[in-house]
């Protein structure tokens, strides 16, 4: 007889204000069950899923997480997608003492500090910092060297800790911050913002925003005609293909960060099966087409997890985060080695620079030539076109 | 345009409670009617029956225009205002937020009165010159008095062949109720207008008055066929003559 | 406090409630249930809360989140900087939403109607904005709890959390019934139906929509307090969440608002009924069923669950 | 006439731009009863508002039984026995007729009514008025001759000191005008001061012992009713020739 | 002096925009005493069907904007007759209709999710990414073309309502129904009317909003706020007012965020609303 299934249990934006990211990365879990299960699954025993929709409400993550454990008595947990929904989990996780990989979390476990906590986002061991790093260094190769930085991100979770360490690393670079402000969610015109920044002449404006915010700036940027010499830096959205889309020439020559890219150098094996898989999967259901920036991770936070039961046989979850802690995963994202804080152990938080894009054209972004890597210099796939406004 | 209305046997009440009990009445071309009556007799319950508010259980109630018979049974307020009656209804009801000038405007809504509108308005401020000077007033902030003047006029703005008056003088100083009763009589010269009037003031009523009737208790308790006719009546002297 | 046989039914059912809670935790250690309702009760509050200043006092609050994530983060402030223990905590929160419904209260002063009711949700606004910028209690960023692994009395944090919360619950409740059917109840019903009649007829309308919004910010400041131990990660996104508005004015309207007991009606139905479509129905459908339910509801039922009731009863007594 | 339970002296009052009261001097004496009359919107309503406390007047001042109410919110004018009815009906729509009357010997009448006593002091209003059948009925489904009593019936209930009863019979048969009249005079002979606003003359007349007239927001005559309908000023300005 | 002129230009581009989102809600919520919370929920309708038109057939989202306006208005005519039969007949209408609306609200927001997904949307037209430069003043026209829309059609309506008699019997309506039948006129059909117009206004603001920022199902929750206070602050129904409460907002945010930090915006003009509520009970032109 059939062996008695294995349950991984987790709670996902289905709906609510990050439900975009929630179902592209359910489709790409999906992948991975099918996947897994083709191989006949883990230690022998079907994978299943059990998971409810949080409607991106962190009240709803905690009774969630309790019935997962309590009763449906899932063998495994995983996280939500984004930091409001995966820390409300923390304290019941942490109690049953479980390994908890968890999907773009930022600096979750800062407060936590809890070992069996593994983040697949590559932010690096300080991923506050770690985030906006390779805009000022980028910034420090310049000749003539800029000086002065304005900083403005979303009044929200993710943007401030952003623009908090953009903050920190513009003053250890030795830039003067001219301008640092927020801006609350709900703005619908960028253009006085953008011409408050204007009138501070910056030479680097770094922007730390949601999707909404992202395409309003780049507009107003654009409209207002913008004159500094770099502009991007930490915009969420700027990496999914219906925006790239829409923006299209205006996107030229902006430096954001990114965490996957179809460059030669970031050609990791599987991950073009599993793209084809995922854009396949994705049709007609609302979601990125895509599926560069997230998909893959949410894939490989599970290929990190089946690794390592592999490996240990086992389901004992000591033995399990042991394993995580010392071993370097193979999976669709390239290698991934945990530091000891249970991020990444260096930072892979890749500068992009948008190049040569033409008007409304999405399948110009499924293959390589239109986002240059930067930096990290491992990775790099191109070299900087600066000043940003030419 | 010769038109005429006619109630026949109609009875016609709020639920359990019955209030007119086969009335008939009827009112000639050029016309002035008064019904008399003292509180709670139904005089209102057969305005709001010919105006269509309350539909009668029996009977029937016609408008008749040059000899063509409209049976206003089961049509709406709004129908029956469209065939050219309208009424100055119990309690006023105005638009109180509205000022005096678009309450006026609004009672020339029906098709047949929206051509004349500008005309008319100067008539009428011409007739009640106190609402001229009150035009941009909210009409809610209007004495008594003064919104009944409203309800007058916005009820003629609507170019009736019928007017339907029901207690003009209710809650107005005596000055006032001659003045209105006054003016009632100049607007119905001026516009040579049928008028059904219900009234509980019996030396009000009579000066304008061509015949009438006195209801009791939902009955035609007597019909006049002129002022003088009235005037005799016992129940007349005996209720507001004091003789 | 026992005016007559109702009342004595009335706080029996109460204490055999609290009992009863208390036994489940003593014996029934499955945490899901106890944050399943946690959810509940937490609704149920904020339902009778609003429906004593709505449906009482008929002033429309819509800025009910505000409240509530003040009781919160007021909570979280004072965790932060002192310390203090459950109790005092949840006291100080009924103390500062208190005072913030009595400002609230002034508004009626000038406001009626929409009026009122669009100033609720102006203040809301202000307040999140104000929270937004607030770095001590991590602003937009938001900020976490760490609430102790082991608890005296009970197995597990949840279990005293939904012990709280469960007498907090039962307290509003008797507070609002004691409105309700009271003097005071009268005077809201007066100040309801006309408010110049009421001042008229020698209520002291001002004194008593204070008491009303006073009232009325307390209980729900009473509600957010614990939410932070309850999620350990608050930001003002989800503290001002449109639902928890939503919820609450939904609740009592389902339920019925003339009654004490219609939010509470409205609250347990209609928050069981999320709690268990959460997780069935997982998907859109969720949101979908919710929507549907209130249009339904409120279409078919216009008065409620209590007036529907009392329309039969009505009915059947003829 | 006794000592003035009522001293209204210089009120005025303007909405806008227009006066609607202009420097009103007035006296009344316990359990004296007044008319108050005057042409439509010469500012009777608005002066009873003024007393009652449902508006406040720009200037002048307003004194019961020697204090000065000028500032006082209407509840404390009604705790101190000055009730009043409204010109259009103003029930508690959601309340039966008997909890329309609670709400004021609750609180109007506080500390003049025992508790126990409520609802037997209601029914009682009620039997005067001529509702006591309709006491557990819906105020909202009164007819318009009930809503008037029941107005006029919350108002005693407050067991005031002064009632300010304004067009109480407007629209009324004249047997209720009738019926009106006698429950104002019983009540009056309880030591009730009663101000009464009628277009009705019958029933000012057979009622008032004191008249004052006024006329585009002045007072402009103050006098026992047989001179004032002699009064040529009265004559003109409101009963017309 | 340059950024000053700018806030201004800015916030007047923004507040007639926020008029057209508004002119609907001034209509429903000020003059029929709907308490319409789905109003931005149907926006954002507008603003999907934009998109559609636009992505699938490359249509002007302006353009789309006025065609739908007509199917727009049907929807709205059907609403209103089922809010009639369920509330307004029954005389149940004001906190009941509240919560139905939240439904309606609920419904459309996930409707809209079910078949199009949570993903932001955007239109593409040739002008958009297009700049008017006088002097120190820039106008992008991605904020031009709103506000000529807007305000060409906020002025049709307030034509509309004023001089017509369908429009005053719009401002009447809500104060007494059976007055209005003695006047001649269909209480219910008049409100139907309104009812359906106030929608088809959200097919053109719709569209608007689409061009000037990406949109996404639950997007309309942002205005409930902002719609609600303009109306109120305009004084309920009055058409000019309304406007004028748009420009404040508009001008208010726009300024706060060019000097003062964009993050104090929604505070300031929500602050001005209370302030505002506090001197003049009735908002800035309300009547009574
Ligand atoms: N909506 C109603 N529901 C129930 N009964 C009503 C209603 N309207 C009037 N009545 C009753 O019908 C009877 C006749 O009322 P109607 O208003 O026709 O009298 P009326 O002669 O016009 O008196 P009034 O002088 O008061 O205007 C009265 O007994 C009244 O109580
Ligand atoms: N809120 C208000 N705003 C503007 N004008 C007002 C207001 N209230 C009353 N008025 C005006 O004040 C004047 C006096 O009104 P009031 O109601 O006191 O008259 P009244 O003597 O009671 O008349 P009636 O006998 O017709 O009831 C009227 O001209 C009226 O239009
Ligand atoms: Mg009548
Ligand atoms: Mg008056």
């Amino acid at each position: 007889y059939a062996a008695k299934p294995l349950k991984i249990g987790f709670s996902m934006a289905l709906t609510g204000g990050l439900a975009g990211a929630g179902k592209a990365a359910l489709i790409a879990m999906e992948i991975w069950r099918a996947d897994v299960n083709k191989k006949g699954g883990l230690l022998g025993r079907p994978v299943e899923f059990v998971y409810y929709d949080d409607a991106t409400q962190p009240a709803k993550v905690p009774p969630i997480y309790t019935k997962l454990l309590n009763v449906d008595k899932v063998d495994l947990v995983v996280s939500s997608y984004g930091t409001n929904e995966i820390a409300p989990a923390m304290p019941i996780v942490m109690r049953k003492k479980l390994v908890f990989p968890s999907l773009f979390g930022l600096a979750v476990n800062d407060e936590f500090k809890y070992n069996r906590y593994f983040q697949i986002m590559p932010a690096g061991p300080e991923p506050k910092t770690d985030w906006s790093k390779g805009f000022f260094e980028l910034a420090l190769e310049q000749n003539p060297k800029p000086k002065t930085v304005a900083i403005v991100s979303a009044d929200a979770e993710f943007a401030l800790n952003a623009a908090a360490g953009a903050r920190k690393n513009a003053k250890a670079a030795g830039f003067i911050v001219v301008y640092d402000k927020t801006f609350p969610p709900s703005t619908t015109d960028f253009s006085p913002i953008v011409r408050a920044i204007e009138a501070e002449k910056p030479d680097l404006v770094y922007v730390a925003s949601y999707p909404p915010h992202s395409v309003g700036m780049v507009k107003a940027a654009r409209e207002v005609g913008l004159k500094a010499k770099m502009f991007g830096g930490g915009m969420v959205g700027l990496q999914f293909a219906a925006i790239q889309k829409n923006l299209g020439p205006q996107l030229n020559n902006i430096v954001n960060y990114d965490f996957w890219v179809p460059e030669p150098t970031l050609n990791f094996p599987g991950v073009k099966e599993f793209l084809a898989k995922y854009q396949e999967a994705a049709k007609g259901k609302g979601v990125d087409p895509l599926g560069h920036y997230l998909p893959p991770y949410a894939y490989a936070y599970l290929q990190v997890l089946e690794e390592a039961v592999n490996a240990t046989k086992s389901l004992d979850q000591g033995k399990l985060a042991a394993y995580m802690h010392k071993t370097t995963f193979k999976t669709v994202v390239g290698n991934v080695k945990f530091g000891s804080n249970g991020e990444w152990a260096t930072s892979r938080v890749l500068m992009v620079q948008f190049r040569d894009v033409k008007p409304n054209d999405m399948a110009q972004f499924a293959g390589p030539g239109k986002r240059i890597v930067l930096y990290p210099k491992a990775w790099k796939s191109g070299d900087i076109v600066y000043p940003f406004n030419q | 345009m010769a038109s005429r209305l006619i109630v026949e046997n109609v009875e016609a009440g709020y639920g359990a409670v019955r209030v007119l009990h086969g009335v008939s009445v009827h009112v000639e071309q050029g016309e002035s009617v008064v019904l008399l009556g003292s509180n709670g007799n139904g005089k209102s319950t057969l305005i709001k029956c010919i105006m269509g508010i309350v539909q009668p259980t029996s009977g029937r109630i016609w408008l008749e225009v040059d000899g063509e018979r409209i049976d206003l049974a089961g049509r709406s307020p709004q129908a029956i205002v469209d065939l050219g009656i309208a009424v100055v209804p119990e309690g006023r009801r105005l638009f109180p937020t509205l000022s005096v000038e678009e309450n006026l405007m609004l009672g020339a809504y029906r098709q047949g009165a929206r051509a004349k509108l500008a005309g008319n308005l100067d008539f009428m401020f011409e007739v009640f010159p106190v609402l001229a000077e009150r035009r941009n007033q909210l009409a809610g902030s209007m004495s008594g008095g003064e919104q009944q003047m409203v309800a007058v006029a916005r009820a003629l703005m609507s170019e009736p062949r019928i007017l339907l008056v029901d207690e003009p003088s209710v809650g107005l100083a005596p000055i006032m109720v001659n003045r209105m009763i006054a003016k009632i009589k100049e607007l119905k010269e001026r516009r040579s207008l049928t008028v059904l009037m219900a009234e509980q003031n019996f030396n009000q009523a009579i000066k304008i008055a061509d015949r009438g009737y006195i209801i009791v208790h939902g009955e035609i308790a007597f019909e006049g066929a002129s002022a003088e006719d009235l005037r005799a009546n016992d129940m007349i002297k005996r209720y507001y003559l004091g003789v | 406090m026992f005016r007559n046989r109702g009342d004595v039914v009335f706080w029996i059912v109460l204490g055999a409630v609290l009992l009863a809670g208390f036994g489940v935790t003593q014996t029934i250690a499955n945490e899901y249930y106890y944050t399943a309702i946690y959810a509940i009760l937490q609704a149920t509050i904020m339902a009778v809360a609003w429906n004593i200043l709505g449906g009482f006092t008929g002033y429309v609050n819509f800025g009910s989140a505000a409240f509530f994530a003040i009781g919160a983060y007021t909570a979280v402030a004072l965790d932060k900087w002192l310390g203090l223990p459950m109790p005092f905590l949840i006291a100080a929160s009924a103390a500062v939403c208190g005072l913030m419904g009595l400002g609230v209260g002034y508004l009626t002063l000038r406001l009626k109607g929409v009026y009122f009711a669009i100033a609720t949700l102006a203040m809301a606004i202000v307040l999140e904005t104000l929270i937004n910028n607030w770095d001590y209690v991590g602003a937009a960023k938001g900020v976490y709890i760490l609430t102790p692994e082991k608890v005296p009395f009970f197995s597990s944090y949840i279990q005293l959390l939904f012990m709280v919360m469960l007498a907090l619950t039962l307290g509003s409740i008797a507070i609002s019934r004691y409105l309700n059917a009271s003097r005071i109840g009268r005077g809201l019903a007066a100040i309801r139906d006309d408010e110049v009649a009421a001042e008229c007829a020698g209520v002291p309308t001002l004194r008593l929509k204070l008491i009303s919004t006073t009232l009325m910010g307390a209980m729900m400041g009473v509600a957010g307090a614990p939410y932070p131990f309850f999620v350990t990660f608050v930001d003002p996104i989800s503290a001002f969440n449109l639902f928890v508005a939503v919820n609450s004015i939904a609740m009592p309207m389902i339920g019925g608002t003339a009654h004490w007991i219609g939010p509470v009606i409205g609250a347990l139905l209609v928050g069981g009924a999320q709690e268990v479509i959460t997780v069935t129905v997982s998907s859109e459908l969720n949101v979908l069923i919710v929507g549907i339910m209130l249009v339904l509801f409120i279409t078919l039922a216009p008065q409620g669950i209590v007036g529907l009731v009392q329309k039969w009863m009505k009915r059947r007594k003829r | 006439m006794s000592a003035p339970i009522l001293k209204v002296s210089g009120v005025s009052k303007r909405f806008g731009g227009f006066t609607a009261l202009d420097g009103i001097e007035l006296e009344l004496g316990a359990s004296e009863r007044l008319g108050l009359i005057g042409p439509n919107g010469s500012g009777k309503t608005t002066l009873i508002n003024c007393i009652s406390g449902a508006l406040t007047n720009d200037a002048g001042s307003i004194v019961f039984e020697g204090q000065d109410i000028t500032r006082l919110p209407p509840h404390r004018r009604a705790a101190l026995g000055v009730a009043r009815s409204f010109q259009i009906p103003k029930p508690f729509r959601s309340m039966t007729v008997l909890e329309n009357l609670r709400v004021p010997l609750e609180y109007a009448a506080r500390g003049r009514t025992e508790r126990r006593r409520i609802d037997a002091d209601a029914l009682e209003v009620l039997e005067l008025i001529g509702l006591k059948n309709r006491a557990h009925d819906s105020s909202a489904g009164l007819t318009q001759v009930d809503m008037r009593k029941l107005e006029l019936a919350r108002a005693l209930a407050a067991k005031p000191k002064l009632l300010v009863s304004d067009e109480a019979m407007a629209g009324l048969s004249s047997s209720e005008v009738d019926e009106i009249l006698e429950i104002l005079l019983a009540l009056n002979g309880r030591g009730v001061a009663v101000i009464m606003i009628e277009h009705i003359m019958r029933a000012v007349m057979g009622f008032a012992q004191r008249l004052v007239v006024l006329d585009a927001g002045r007072k402009i005559a103050d006098g026992t009713p047989q001179d004032i309908i002699r009064n040529p000023d009265v004559e003109r300005a409101y009963l017309g020739e | 002096m340059d950024l000053f002129v700018n806030a201004i230009v800015a916030g007047i581009l923004l507040g007639a925009f926020y008029a057209a989102v508004s002119v609907g809600l001034a209509i429903t919520f000020g003059q029929l005493d709907i308490v319409n919370i789905a109003h931005p929920a149907f926006v954002i309708v507008g603003s999907y069907i934009a998109w559609i038109l636009n992505s699938r057939l490359g249509w002007d989202p302006v353009l789309v904007g006025i065609l739908a306006a007509p199917a727009f208005f049907l929807v709205g005519a059907l609403i209103y007759r089922i809010y009639y039969a369920a509330f307004e007949r029954t005389g149940q209408e004001s906190l009941s209709g509240l919560a139905f609306f939240f439904g309606v609200m609920f419904i459309i927001e996930v409707v809209l999710i079910l078949v199009y997904g949570v993903d932001y949307r955007l239109v593409s037209a040739s002008y958009l990414g297009k700049n008017i430069d006088l002097g120190f003043v820039g106008l992008p026209l991605r904020l031009v073309v709103p506000f000529v829309v807007a305000s060409a059609m906020t002025a049709a309506v307030w034509l509309f309502l004023s001089r017509t008699f369908t429009g005053r019997a719009i401002l009447a309506v809500a104060q007494d129904r059976l007055a209005l039948q003695l006047m001649g006129a269909d209480p219910v059909r008049i409100k139907q009317f309104a009812f359906g117009l106030a929608i088809a206004t959200t097919s053109v603001a719709g569209s608007l909003l689409i061009m000037i920022g990406p949109v996404e199902p639950s997007l309309g929750r942002v205005y409930i706020g902002r719609a609600f206070a303009i109306v109120v602050l305009g004084g309920m129904g009055s058409i000019p007012g309304m406007v004028i409460a748009a420009l404040l907002i508009g001008v208010v945010e726009s300024f706060v965020s060019s000097f003062a930090g964009p993050s104090w915006a929604p505070a300031v003009a929500f602050g001005a609303l209370l302030i505002t509520l506090a001197v003049r009970p009735s908002g800035l032109f309300g009547r009574a």
